[in-house]
C-alpha cells in the first residue's frame, strides 16, 4: 500500500486520465438502485450516471470494473482503476489510506426490524440480540468499534448481499439490522418481505468519489465538477431519477 | 454304503460356466469322510474351480452338490443356495494358493479372527486353541508378528492353521506350494502330510506328482474340463489307464 | 504487523470457527462416504443408482450454492437451521461426496483373496467389510484423503456467506475497517498454513500407526 | 424459470470463462505437477526441499489469498498483470501443487523392475522416466487428478476477487438486479454439473484410452 | 590368457553390504567369453545381488569388477562409475526373474524400444531387427499384444528377445523359470538352450538343477556371500567337493 501511493504521488494522474482518455470506474455493481447490471447487461443505476456525468466533464470516457467490495480498495491502490464511485463512505479511518471528494450523497441508515417487533425501538435495544449487516460496509465497523462497547454485548452477522440480510431478518434467524433506506426499498417490496424501519435515523452517511493517495490536483478537478454538477441541476435531475424525491440540501 | 460311512462329497452333473465359456461339464464325483483325494491335471482344466465350488466361492450353473449333507443346487433360489452355502462353510476349511492372509492381523489374530466373529468363542478360548494350532504347524513364537514378516512357507502354514482353526470337517488345497520357493515347499508339504494321517477329509489340487503319490488315497484327473480318469494312487501313477493322463505324467516328468 | 497484533484475538476466533467446522464436517463426513461407497460397490441396482447421483450431484456443484440451499432454501420450507448447524450440514454432505469415491478407489485396490478367505472361513459379508476389507481400505485411503481434509479446511471459508465469521471472513472485516489488505492476508495465510501442516502432521501420524503391518 | 432464459447469454458467458480458466490452469498446471513430482522424487537436496516447500505453502494456504497476491501483490512491484493472465497463474499454481502430489504417488506405485529394466537396456535415467515411468504413472494418476480437476472447476469463482466475470460472479450480479437469488443459484448449480459431467466423461475416456493395455 | 580370450567377466576382491548387512564378501570370479555359467545356492545366498552387479543394477561397497574390459570399482568417483556402468550395459543383456515388460508397451515394442532409443536405430530396421528375434523366440504372431494378454511362459520369452535386441556380448538370467508355472518353465529353457548354443556367454541364476545341469559349462556354487564350491558341471553334480554343496545338492533332491 504505502509505497504504491509514493509512487503515485509524483505523477500526475488527471493528465494521466485524459492521456489515455478513459476514465477506469471501480463500481461493486451488486448494489441496486445505485451501481448494478441493467437488462442490457451495462452498469447502470445513480452511481454509475453520476460517474458518467464526470467522465462527460473530464472529456474523457468511462470504463466500469465490476469489483467485489472485499478487493475494492486493493484495486484502486493497485492502479487497477482509477476511483471508486461505489457508495463508498467516508470515514476517518479510511482517509488515512485514501483521499474523498467532497460528499455526492448522503444515506439515512434505520434500524430494520420484523414488522410485528415491538422491542426494538432503536439501536439502543440491541443488547442480546442477533444484527445482520452488510460485509465491508462501514456499518459493521460502526457496530462492531462503536456500538457494541457503548450498548453491550450482542451478535453480528456479516452478509454478502442485503437481500440475504433482509431474507434472514424475514425468517427471523436475525432480530435487526441496520441500513440504508434508499437501498433495500425495492427488495422488500420485491420479495414480500414483511419487515419495516424504525426509529430516528442511527447515522448518516456520506459516499464520496475515492481516489488514490498523493492525487490533490486531479482531486480539486472532481470536487470542481460535482460543484459544478449541483449548481447547473444535473445532479438534482440524476437523484430525482433513482430516488423519486428530491435531494436534501 | 462303503467303509468311510455317508460321503463327505457329492456332485451330481455339476457343470459351471464362465459367460458362455463352459469350464466344468457334468462333473459326477465322490469324496468319501476321512479319504486324502488329489486333482491333478494340466493347466486350464477346471481344478481350481472345481475346488472352489466345493465351498461355494464359484456359483453352480447347473446339477447339484452335497458338502457333509448340505447340498446346493440349481434350481434353488439364490437366497436358499447362499443359506446352504453358509453352512456348509462353516465345516469347511481352505487353504489358498496365493495365502490370502489377512496383512492387517498378526499371525495369532489371522488365526482366531473367524473364532471369534463366526463361531463367538469367548476371546481367551479362541487364544489357547489358536495358539495350540500355531504350535501344531511350529509357528508359535511368531505369533504376534505381521503376516508379511513371515517368509512364504510360513504365511502357508499360518493359512493351514487359520484354516484348522475353524475345526473344519473337510479341508480343500488349491496349490498350497506353488506360490513358494523350493526351499519352502517341504514345510508345508510335512504339515499336510501330518494332517493326512489325522483322518481328516482333504481335497488337494497340485502341481507336486511325487507328494500326491505320497500323501492321497485316490487321484482325480482332469483336463478340460471333464474328469478323465479316476483311480487309487497307486494305479495312477502306475499304469495310467488313458492316453491323456499317460501324456500328462510324461510331460510333468520332463519338467521335474 | 501492529494491527495484526491487535486485532490477534479476532483472528483466532476466525480460526477456531475454521477448526471446528472443519472438524465437524470431517467426522460425519467420513461416516457419510463409508456409507455412500460400500453403498455403490456393493448395493443393489436402486442404492447404486442412488449413490452414484449423490456422488456425482455433489462433487459437480459448487458448495457454495449447497450451503445457501441448505441455509436460505430449507428456510422457505419452514427449517430454519442455525448457521453453524447448516454449515456442518452442507460441508458433511459435501466432505462425504469427496470421500465415498477415495474410499471406493482404496476397496476396489483390496485383493479378491482376501474377500474368499474371510468367506470361506464362514463370514457374511457385513463381517467380511467391517473386519476385513474396510480396515485396510482405510490405510490406503489416508494419503488421498489428506487433500480432501486440507481442502475442506479452506473450503470452510464458504460458510461466511451464511454469517459464519471464519478466519478469512475476519479478515475481510478487519480489510473494511482499515483499507488496507496484504498485512490481514499474509496473516490468514500463515494461519491457514499453520492449521494445515498440523492437519498433515497427525494424518502423517495415523498412517504410520497403520502401517505397522507392512 | 423466464428471468433465467432471458439471462441465459449472460450465464453462458460467465460458463465459458469459467471453463476457459479451468482449462488454461489444468494444461499449465499438469505440466507444473509433472516437473514438480519428479523434483520432490529425484532431484538432489535443495532441489526436494524447494519442491516440497512450493507444495506444502500453495496447498496449506486459501486459493483466495494467492490469487490476490498475484493480483495485486505483484502490482505493488510493478508488474501489473491483466486480470485473467493473473487467474490462469494463480491457478496454475495452485492446481500444480495438489497434482504433484497425486503424480507422486503414481510414481511410486511403479515397480522397481521398470526402471531396472530399462536401465539394463541402457536407458537414462531421463529416458526411463520419460518413456517407461512417467506414462504409466499418468494412467494411474488420472482418477485422483479427476477429483483435482473437477474441485478446481468450482475455485475458478475464486477470481472473481479480481474482476472476473465468471460463472458464479454472473449469478450474484444478476441476483443483485432481480433481488431473487434460488432461481439463479440452482441455475448455477446445473451448469456447473453440467461441465462437471462433461469433464468426468472425457477423463473416463481417456482412462478407457490409456488402459488398452490392462 | 586361456582358449577363449580375454574374460568376459572378472571380480576381485568384490564386496557388497546393505546398510552394514555384508551379502557379499571378496568374490573373486572369472566368467570367460563365450562360457554359460550357472550360479547355485541356497535363498539368500546373494546370488541376485551378485549378478545384478555385472550390470550395476547394485551399487559395489568395495573391490573391482571388470566387464567386457569396461572396469568398475569402489575407489572411483560415484561420477565416473555411473559412466562406466553405462557403458557395459550397452553390451549387456538381462533376464529378470518377474518379466519386467514394459506393460503400456506391445510385444514388439517392448522389443524395440531400446534400439530406437538408446541406439537410435533407424525404426524400420529396429522393426524388422524386433519381428526376426520375435521368430526366434516363436513369439512374432504375438507382436501387437499388449504383455498382460501373454502368458507367463511368454512373456519370458519377449524379456529375453528384448534383451537379445540389444545384440549384448553377455546375457545374465535370475531365475528365469521360477515365477512359471512347471508347464511354461520349459519353453523358456528351450530357447536358453538354443542360445547356449550360439555360443553367447551367459550367466544363470537357477533354481532348476537338470537344467543348470545341461546347460552351464562350469557352476559356481554359492552360500552365505562367499563362493563354496567352483568346478565344471559333470564335476559339480557327481562328485561336490564341499560339504554345503552335498549337503544342498541332497536337499533340493528331495523337493522335487
Ligand atoms: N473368473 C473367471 N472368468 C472367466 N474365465 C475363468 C474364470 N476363472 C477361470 N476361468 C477359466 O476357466 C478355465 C479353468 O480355470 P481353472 O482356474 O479352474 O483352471 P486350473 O485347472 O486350476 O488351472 P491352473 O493349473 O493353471 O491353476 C480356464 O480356461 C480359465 O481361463
Ligand atoms: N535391497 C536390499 N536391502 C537389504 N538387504 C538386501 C537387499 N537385497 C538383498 N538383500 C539381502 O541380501 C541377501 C542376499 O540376497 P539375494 O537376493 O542376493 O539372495 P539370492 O541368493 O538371490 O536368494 P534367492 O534364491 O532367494 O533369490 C539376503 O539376505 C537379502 O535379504
Ligand atoms: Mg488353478
Ligand atoms: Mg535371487
Amino acid at each position: 500500500g504505502a509505497k504504491n501511493n509514493a509512487n503515485n504521488a509524483n505523477k500526475d494522474l488527471l493528465k494521466e486520465v485524459k492521456d489515455q482518455g478513459t476514465l477506469r470506474v471501480g463500481v461493486m455493481g451488486t448494489y441496486q438502485p445505485y451501481n448494478f447490471l441493467n437488462d442490457k447487461k451495462e452498469m447502470d443505476g445513480f452511481d454509475v450516471d453520476i460517474a458518467k456525468e464526470v467522465a462527460k466533464r473530464l472529456g474523457v470516457k468511462v470504463e466500469f470494473v465490476a469489483q467485489e467490495f472485499s478487493g475494492m480498495i486493493a484495486g484502486l491502490q493497485t492502479n487497477k482503476f482509477d476511483v471508486v464511485i461505489s457508495q463508498m463512505t467516508i470515514t476517518d479511518e479510511r482517509k488515512k489510506q485514501l483521499d474523498f471528494t467532497k460528499p455526492y450523497i448522503t444515506n439515512n441508515v434505520k434500524v430494520i426490524v420484523q414488522e410485528g417487533n415491538t422491542t426494538i425501538k432503536s439501536v439502543e435495544d440491541f443488547k442480546g440480540k442477533n444484527i445482520g449487516v452488510g460485509l465491508g460496509t462501514n456499518d459493521e465497523t460502526y457496530l462492531r468499534t462503536e456500538l457494541l462497547p457503548k450498548v453491550g454485548d450482542f451478535t453480528i452477522k456479516t452478509y454478502d448481499d442485503v437481500i440475504t440480510s433482509l431474507k434472514d431478518l424475514d425468517t427471523g434467524r436475525i432480530d435487526a439490522t441496520i441500513n440504508n433506506m434508499y437501498a433495500i426499498k425495492p427488495i422488500v417490496e420485491k420479495n414480500g418481505f414483511k419487515i419495516k424501519a424504525v426509529g430516528e435515523p442511527v447515522k448518516s452517511d456520506q459516499a464520496g468519489i475515492a481516489v488514490r493517495k498523493g492525487n490533490e490536483k486531479f482531486l480539486k478537478e472532481l470536487d470542481r465538477i460535482l460543484a459544478d454538477m449541483k449548481a447547473d441541476g444535473t445532479y438534482k435531475k440524476i437523484f430525482v431519477k433513482w430516488f423519486n424525491e428530491e435531494p436534501a440540501e | 454304503m462303503n467303509k468311510y460311512g455317508d460321503p463327505m462329497i457329492k456332485t451330481e452333473n455339476l457343470s459351471k460356466s464362465f459367460s458362455g465359456l463352459e469350464v466344468l461339464k457334468n462333473i459326477n464325483l465322490t469324496v468319501e469322510t476321512g479319504e486324502v483325494v488329489a486333482i491333478l491335471g494340466p493347466s486350464g482344466s477346471g481344478k481350481s474351480t472345481l475346488l472352489r465350488m466345493f465351498n461355494g466361492l464359484e456359483e453352480l450353473s447347473g446339477g447339484r452338490i452335497q458338502v457333509g449333507g448340505i447340498s446346493v443346487d440349481a434350481n434353488q433360489s439364490q437366497r436358499e443356495r447362499n443359506k446352504q452355502i453358509g453352512k456348509i462353510r462353516l465345516h469347511t476349511g481352505m487353504v489358498f494358493q496365493q495365502f490370502n492372509l489377512y496383512p492387517h492381523k498378526t499371525v495369532l489374530q489371522n488365526v482366531v479372527e473367524a473364532l471369534l466373529i463366526v463361531k463367538k468363542i469367548p476371546r481367551e478360548k479362541a487364544i489357547t486353541l489358536g495358539e495350540k494350532l500355531l504350535k501344531r504347524v511350529g509357528l508359535l513364537e511368531k505369533k504376534d508378528q505381521y503376516p508379511n514378516r513371515l517368509s512364504g512357507g510360513q504365511q502357508q502354514r499360518v493359512a493351514i492353521a487359520r484354516a484348522l482353526a475353524m475345526e473344519p470337517d473337510l479341508m480343500l488345497f488349491d496349490e498350497p506350494t506353488s506360490a513358494l520357493d523350493p526351499e519352502l515347499v517341504d514345510e508345508v508339504l510335512a504339515v499336510i502330510k501330518e494332517l493326512a494321517h489325522t483322518g481328516m477329509t482333504m481335497v488337494i489340487v497340485t502341481h507336486e506328482m511325487e507328494f500326491a503319490r505320497e500323501v492321497a488315497d485316490r487321484i482325480i484327473f482332469m483336463a478340460d474340463g471333464v474328469v478323465v480318469e479316476e483311480g487309487t494312487s497307486e494305479e495312477f501313477f502306475s499304469r495310467p489307464k488313458t492316453e491323456r493322463a499317460r501324456k500328462f505324467l510324461k510331460m510333468e516328468e520332463v519338467i521335474n | 504487523m501492529d494491527i495484526i497484533w491487535s486485532n490477534l484475538p479476532f483472528l483466532l476466533k476466525g480460526a477456531y470457527y475454521t477448526l471446528l467446522i472443519t472438524i465437524v464436517s470431517m467426522f460425519f463426513g467420513s461416516i457419510i462416504a463409508v456409507v455412500v461407497a460400500i453403498a455403490r460397490l456393493k448395493g443393489n441396482r436402486s442404492i447404486r443408482w442412488l449413490a452414484r447421483a449423490y456422488v456425482s450431484i455433489i462433487r459437480g456443484t459448487p458448495t457454495l450454492v449447497q450451503i445457501i440451499i441448505v441455509y436460505y432454501g430449507l428456510a422457505d420450507y419452514g427449517l430454519n437451521l442455525q448457521p453453524l448447524t447448516a454449515a456442518y450440514i452442507a460441508l458433511s454432505i459435501s466432505i462425504g461426496a469427496y470421500l465415498s469415491e477415495t474410499l471406493r478407489g482404496a476397496i476396489q485396490a483390496i485383493p479378491k483373496g482376501q474377500y474368499e478367505a474371510a468367506y470361506a472361513s464362514g463370514m457374511t459379508p457385513i463381517q467380511t467389510m467391517k473386519r476385513i476389507i474396510l480396515p485396510q481400505a482405510i490405510r490406503i485411503a489416508i494419503p488421498p484423503a489428506g487433500n480432501t481434509f486440507i481442502g475442506m479446511l479452506k473450503e470452510t471459508s464458504l460458510v461466511s456467506v451464511i454469517t459464519v465469521t471464519e478466519l478469512l471472513r475476519s479478515a475481510q472485516l478487519l480489510i473494511a475497517q482499515y483499507y488496507v489488505y496484504m498485512p490481514f492476508y499474509l496473516a490468514i495465510a500463515v494461519m491457514y498454513w499453520i492449521l494445515s501442516t498440523g492437519f498433515s502432521f497427525i494424518l502423517e501420524r495415523i498412517e504410520r500407526r497403520l502401517s505397522i503391518y507392512e
